[in-house]
């Protein structure tokens, strides 16, 4: 079993609604140090399988068809084995 | 009698309430989050709409408006205080009413007509209904009512639960549609009444809860005249 | 200040012929350089390309549109502006427009289809109107595959993201499923404003010296056209992140379009002119208003609000960002705008002055990056394409298809289950097609209707187009898109007044493609003229193709009509059981292009069956006096699936039945000849009713309180259950999509 | 300067709708040694402060106050100092 957890974020010429939207809302509540925001997505996903080449395959595929979409977005993800008895 | 309406950057019901209020012999004002003081009115909306967007959560960005302070006050001095989607997910956001406001149970918007149980008809809110099942607009993405066991309790056990669903379509705790908090003031609910007030449009059943609004906030003049 | 990027020259761009990516063929630059006297630099050549792109230029379509009839006494502006706009009395105006997004939508369908809300949008308010409705057709492959059912899960609901949050309400439109667009899917959206009449505005830059106002979002990279990064000078690191997907920003959007219109009915002496920035953005927007008032503009690139660092002009021309206005303000007003706009929260810069001199001036880091003349890059040279017509269509057998009902019941079922005559509101239940509190009639009956607050008047819209007709038979399958759509408007009970269109063809360098344009739009222009509606705004979509093969010839008629009186709003829907079912129309064998001859052969064939304009005019007229007359209850246009389906939707969403008895085949109650309505009449209202037609009427049967759909034909009766045939009409789509 | 990356999930008691569709998607992908899938948010914030302390006590005070409702979700955030040249 591993659990892998995915981030998802805009490509960076991409516009960032969102994270425009909430960097405005950090100002107003006087956070002015903060300079940049980026608002992404976070998956955090539970993979029936011990091989860890094949989760690999299987997170990079499934990520691209699924979780992102590859004109606008980029993804990175890290692995971390779980004890099956989990 | 004077009703602000208030407009959040993103809110689009702002109107639609203000033309449903003028039905009533009521002064509705459309006035911008921007402002800081609500002492002029009698009766306090929070419209549907998409603050701020919606994009980092409904109702998250707006609870930090200026006017919010003044909202505070207007409960403290007990004023109608009232949310439809929304201005709902602003209030709870806000800590006006208790729970939260989640993404559908299957995930999407819908817009739809949808049957409602009035549970609690004592209400300044439904007082007026004639019937015990109406049926009114909803238009949401996020109206999925989440509050955990013990506060359910709480509600149930003060009569807080105004509104529940027939055929809950967002998946809400308990079927809750609308709610009160404690005192009874403040009400936030994810169905639209303002959409439902004109023949030509071939809903009334909104017409009830302004009336119900009307009557609370008579009684209360008439109160305090006597 | 020397510039902080590098550009190929002048010399390197003719000799490398760099421009041939960006779609300017040899000849085009040829006589540009010949014009000029000089050779284009990297950034002029930029604007050329984009300028003279049919996207901008419309110079393959040209003939085609100029042969449109597009003038009566109510047309205030016709094409060539932002949106078209008619009077419709009380110095109030409609104003509309559609707008395709195919493309944009097959490589990332949300954000496609989202963007394509806003810009439609933006079309509506830069006149100075505000948006009241939204309408969108849909054309997707046949549900049979997981990537179809993804684009249509995530066109829907980029469609209700953006027009749901800015508060628009999306009240109708068309949706149907063929494996012609299985590889090229349509995305048209139809924006619908009202305008009071003393704040219009136009797109246009007059007056020398008055300020050229930037709005809204900041401009980035996002949207330079495809094929610019995809050419050898573009390899580099630096772009490899770039993209040609926008993502649409409505809350920005939201702030926009109420400013705008704030300022357009509140300074309506000061505001020159308006224009979005769509397709070619900065430069498009501001080289046509200088174009249009036969002006020149000089404009300093160092002041537009930039959201990324180190752009180029040329990108900051092309750029394709969301969300932008140009505005063009009378000299000394400019602080009292802005503050508008900064009060809203909004970016408003003055970024250059209209000139005299139709020079075309663009300066960046105190250098000038292009000078030209304004009516020259404005005006592309037009093509005259050749056309050819298909032999598909020269060999086409004028034989109608005989369809083979042996068991009536099942073939009626299947029928109300295929997904183009299924129940839409699987879909459509994700658009808030109520809020404004002014929809009447939503989504789900032949037309919309919206209310005209404080006034006695409403609004019907449609959109409307059966691509497979067109296939089968260009000119005449446009003449019925422009009927249906006549239909559905006079169903609603109102009077049709204008058209808008979103002309949908494969590849018009293609002599049989161009064929069909061409007769398409003689087609429309036939019928628009024999009903008084002219075409006052569309769009056109051309190279829609996949894998080399062309999509069905579609071109998607959006109209819009008018009720005096909102006492005769109808819907399709039997009101009360003892009403009188009549048929208005002849029904003959009209097979070929039917959805019966597309579910028995699985295909489309043949010649297309005929169209007597003169008889689709007698009766629209004829129901429409009916209904203004008072003595209607429900009215529905026959289309998809002929008299059997449209009487079985007739029921749907009613306790009710009916009992028919036809005079014709089993097969017939299947036939899609042109020109036909179902009406239902209170049998108190028979003589009256009856007086409004000549011909082609016939009592066909009662509305009755039991839950029975009866057939009674020469051959034989049936009889199904309303409850069975509705779960199945009403279930299909959303199966379908599961 | 320092960027925060911050992770925004829904507390586990708590059914995540989006999580599920995007698990019942992955299934039908044919996926179906995913066995659950949690869908949060992902922040990437660049604060422009080389006082660590000050910046954690900053990112923990805006994450609660706007960043997530305390009545349904958690976050956990790293920090990574970047060279203030950047
Ligand atoms: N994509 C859509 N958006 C909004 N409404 C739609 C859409 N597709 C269909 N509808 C609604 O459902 C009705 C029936 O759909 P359809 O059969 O595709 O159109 P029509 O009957 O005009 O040919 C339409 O008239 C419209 O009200
Ligand atoms: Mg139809």
């Amino acid at each position: 079993m591993y659990l892998a957890k995915i981030y998802v974020t805009y490509k960076p010429s991409i516009l960032d609604p969102k994270g425009e939207t909430v960097k405005d809302a950090l100002h107003r509540l006087d956070y002015q140090a903060v300079s940049d925001v980026v608002m992404g997505k976070y998956f955090e996903i539970k993979i029936a399988n011990d091989n860890e080449s094949d989760v690999r395959k299987m997170v990079e595929a499934f990520s691209q068809q699924l979780l992102i979409n590859v004109n606008m977005e980029v993804f990175r993800y890290e692995l971390i084995a779980l004890s099956t008895a989990v | 009698m004077k009703a602000a309406v208030i407009s959040f950057p993103g809110s689009n019901c702002d109107y639609d309430m203000y033309y449903a209020l003028k039905n009533w012999q009521i002064t509705p004002t459309i006035v911008p989050a921007s402002v800081t003081d609500l002492t002029a009115y009698d009766v306090i909306f929070l419209p549907g709409g998409f603050s701020y967007g919606d994009y980092l959560r409904t109702g998250a960005i707006a609870q930090f408006s200026p006017i919010m302070q003044a909202l505070q006050t207007a409960n403290a001095a007990g004023k109608l205080i009232i949310g439809i989607c929304n201005g709902f997910q602003i209030l709870t956001e806000a800590g006006l009413l208790p729970g939260t406001l989640q993404t559908n149970q299957n995930p999407g918007f819908i817009c739809t007509t949808t049957a409602l149980h009035i549970v609690n008809s004592t209400s300044a809110f439904s007082s007026a209904y004639q019937k015990t099942d109406i049926n009114l607009p909803i238009a949401h993405g996020e109206g999925n009512y989440y509050i955990d066991d013990e506060q359910l309790s709480q509600l149930k056990a003060n009569n807080q639960i105004i509104f529940t669903y027939n055929d809950n379509p967002n998946g809400s705790v308990a079927n809750i549609a609308g709610v009160t908090n404690v005192a009874g003031n403040v009400f936030g609910m994810m169905p639209h009444p303002e959409r439902a007030v004109e023949t030509i449009l071939n809903n009334t059943d909104g017409q009830a809860f302004f009336t119900s609004i009307i009557n609370f906030l008579n009684q209360k003049t008439e109160a305090v005249k006597a | 200040m020397t510039p902080t990027y590098h550009e190929p020259t002048p010399a390197e761009i003719k000799t490398a012929k760099l421009y041939l990516p960006w779609g300017l063929t040899t000849q085009e630059y040829d006589l540009i350089t010949t014009k000029l006297k000089r050779l284009p630099n990297y950034t002029e050549t930029g604007l050329f390309a984009a300028m003279w792109s049919e996207h901008c230029s419309y110079k393959k379509s040209k003939p085609v549109l100029r042969r449109f009839w597009s003038q009566n006494e109510r047309v205030l502006q016709g094409p060539g502006e932002g949106a078209g706009i008619l009077d419709i009395g009380d110095n109030q105006a409609v104003v509309f427009k559609a707008e395709s997004h195919n493309h944009p939508s097959a490589v990332e369908p949300y954000e496609g289809a989202a963007t394509g809300v806003g810009g439609i949008l933006r079309d509506i308010f830069s006149m100075g109107a505000q948006p009241i409705a939204l309408l969108d057709s849909l054309r997707f492959g046949e549900i049979n595959d997981a990537h179809t059912k993804y684009l249509i899960n995530e066109i829907v609901a980029g469609i209700a993201g953006y027009g749901n949050a800015i508060g628009i309400p999306t009240v109708g439109g068309d949706t149907a499923f063929d494996d012609t667009y299985a590889g090229n899917p349509l995305v048209n959206v139809m924006a619908v404003g009202l305008l009071d009449q003393a704040a219009m505005k136009v797109g246009q830059a007059k007056g020398a010296d008055n300020a050229i106002i930037y709005v809204g979002a900041k401009t980035g990279r996002d949207g330079i056209h495809g094929a610019t990064f995809a050419s050898a000078a573009f390899s580099d690191e630096a772009h490899v992140d770039r993209s040609a997907v926008q993502v649409g920003d409505p809350f920005t959007e939201k702030l926009v379009m109420d400013a705008t219109i704030e300022i357009a009915t509140k300074y309506p002496e000061l505001v020159i002119g308006i224009q979005d920035m769509g397709a070619a953005g900065l430069v498009s927007s501001s080289a046509e208003m200088a174009a249009k008032a036969k002006m020149g503009v000089n404009l300093n690139l160092d002041l537009v609000p930039q959201r990324e660092t180190n752009m180029t002009p040329y990108e900051l021309m092309l750029s394709e960002s969301q969300e932008r206005m140009l505005l063009v303000i009378k000299k000394g007003a400019e602080q009292k705008i802005i503050a508008v706009f900064a009060r809203y929260g909004l970016d408003a810069v003055v970024i250059g002055r209209v000139t005299a001199d139709e020079r075309y001036r663009l300066t960046f880091q105190a250098k000038t990056v292009a000078d030209l003349d304004v009516q020259f890059l404005t005006h592309a040279p037009n093509y005259q394409l050749p056309s050819v017509k298909p032999t598909r269509l020269i060999q086409a057998n004028p034989h109608q298809y005989q369809p083979v009902i042996t068991d009536f019941k099942t073939t009626l079922l299947s029928l109300l289950a295929q997904p183009t005559i299924a129940s839409k509101a699987s879909l459509y239940q994700h658009f808030d097609s109520m809020v404004r509190t002014n929809t009447v009639v939503g989504p789900g009956s032949d037309a919309a209707v919206l209310r005209i607050r404080d006034t006695k008047k409403a609004l019907a819209m449609t959109t409307d187009v059966n691509g497979r007709y067109l296939y089968l038979d260009p000119f005449n399958g446009a003449q019925m898109a422009v009927a249906e759509a006549a239909r559905n408007i006079i169903a609603a009970g109102a009077e049709p007044i204008g058209i808008t269109d979103c002309l949908n063809f494969g590849n018009p360098d293609k002599p049989e493609v161009y064929y069909e344009l061409t007769q398409a739009g003689a087609g429309i222009t036939a019928f628009a003229k024999a009903i008084n509606t002219p075409v006052i705004s569309g769009n056109v979509s051309l190279y829609n193709e996949y894998n080399d093969e062309a999509i069905y010839p579609t071109p998607m008629i959006g109209m819009v009509g008018l009720h005096t009186d909102v006492a005769h709003i109808t819907t399709q829907s039997f009101k009360n059981a003892g009403d009188l079912i009549y048929l208005v129309g002849q029904t003959t064998d009209a097979f070929n292009g039917s959805e019966i001859q597309k579910l028995e052969t699985g295909q489309i064939t043949g010649a297309l069956f005929g169209f007597d304009a003169q008889q689709e005019v007698t009766n629209q007229q004829g129901v429409l006096a009916a209904i203004r007359g008072g003595v209607v209850n429900s009215a529905h246009d026959l289309a998809e699936g002929g008299l059997a389906v449209a009487l079985a939707e007739a029921t749907f969403g009613t306790a009710l039945g009916f009992t028919v008895n036809f005079n014709g085949t089993d097969a017939q109650l299947f036939s899609e000849t042109q020109g036909r309505f179902i009406i239902s009449v209170d049998p108190a209202n028979q003589a009256t009713f009856e007086s409004y037609f000549s011909a082609d009427l016939t009592q066909i049967g009662t509305v009755t309180a039991t839950r029975q759909l009866v057939f009674n034909t020469k051959l034989s009766t049936t009889e199904i259950d309303q409850k069975t045939a509705y779960q199945t009409w009403k279930d299909a789509l959303k199966w379908r999509l599961k």
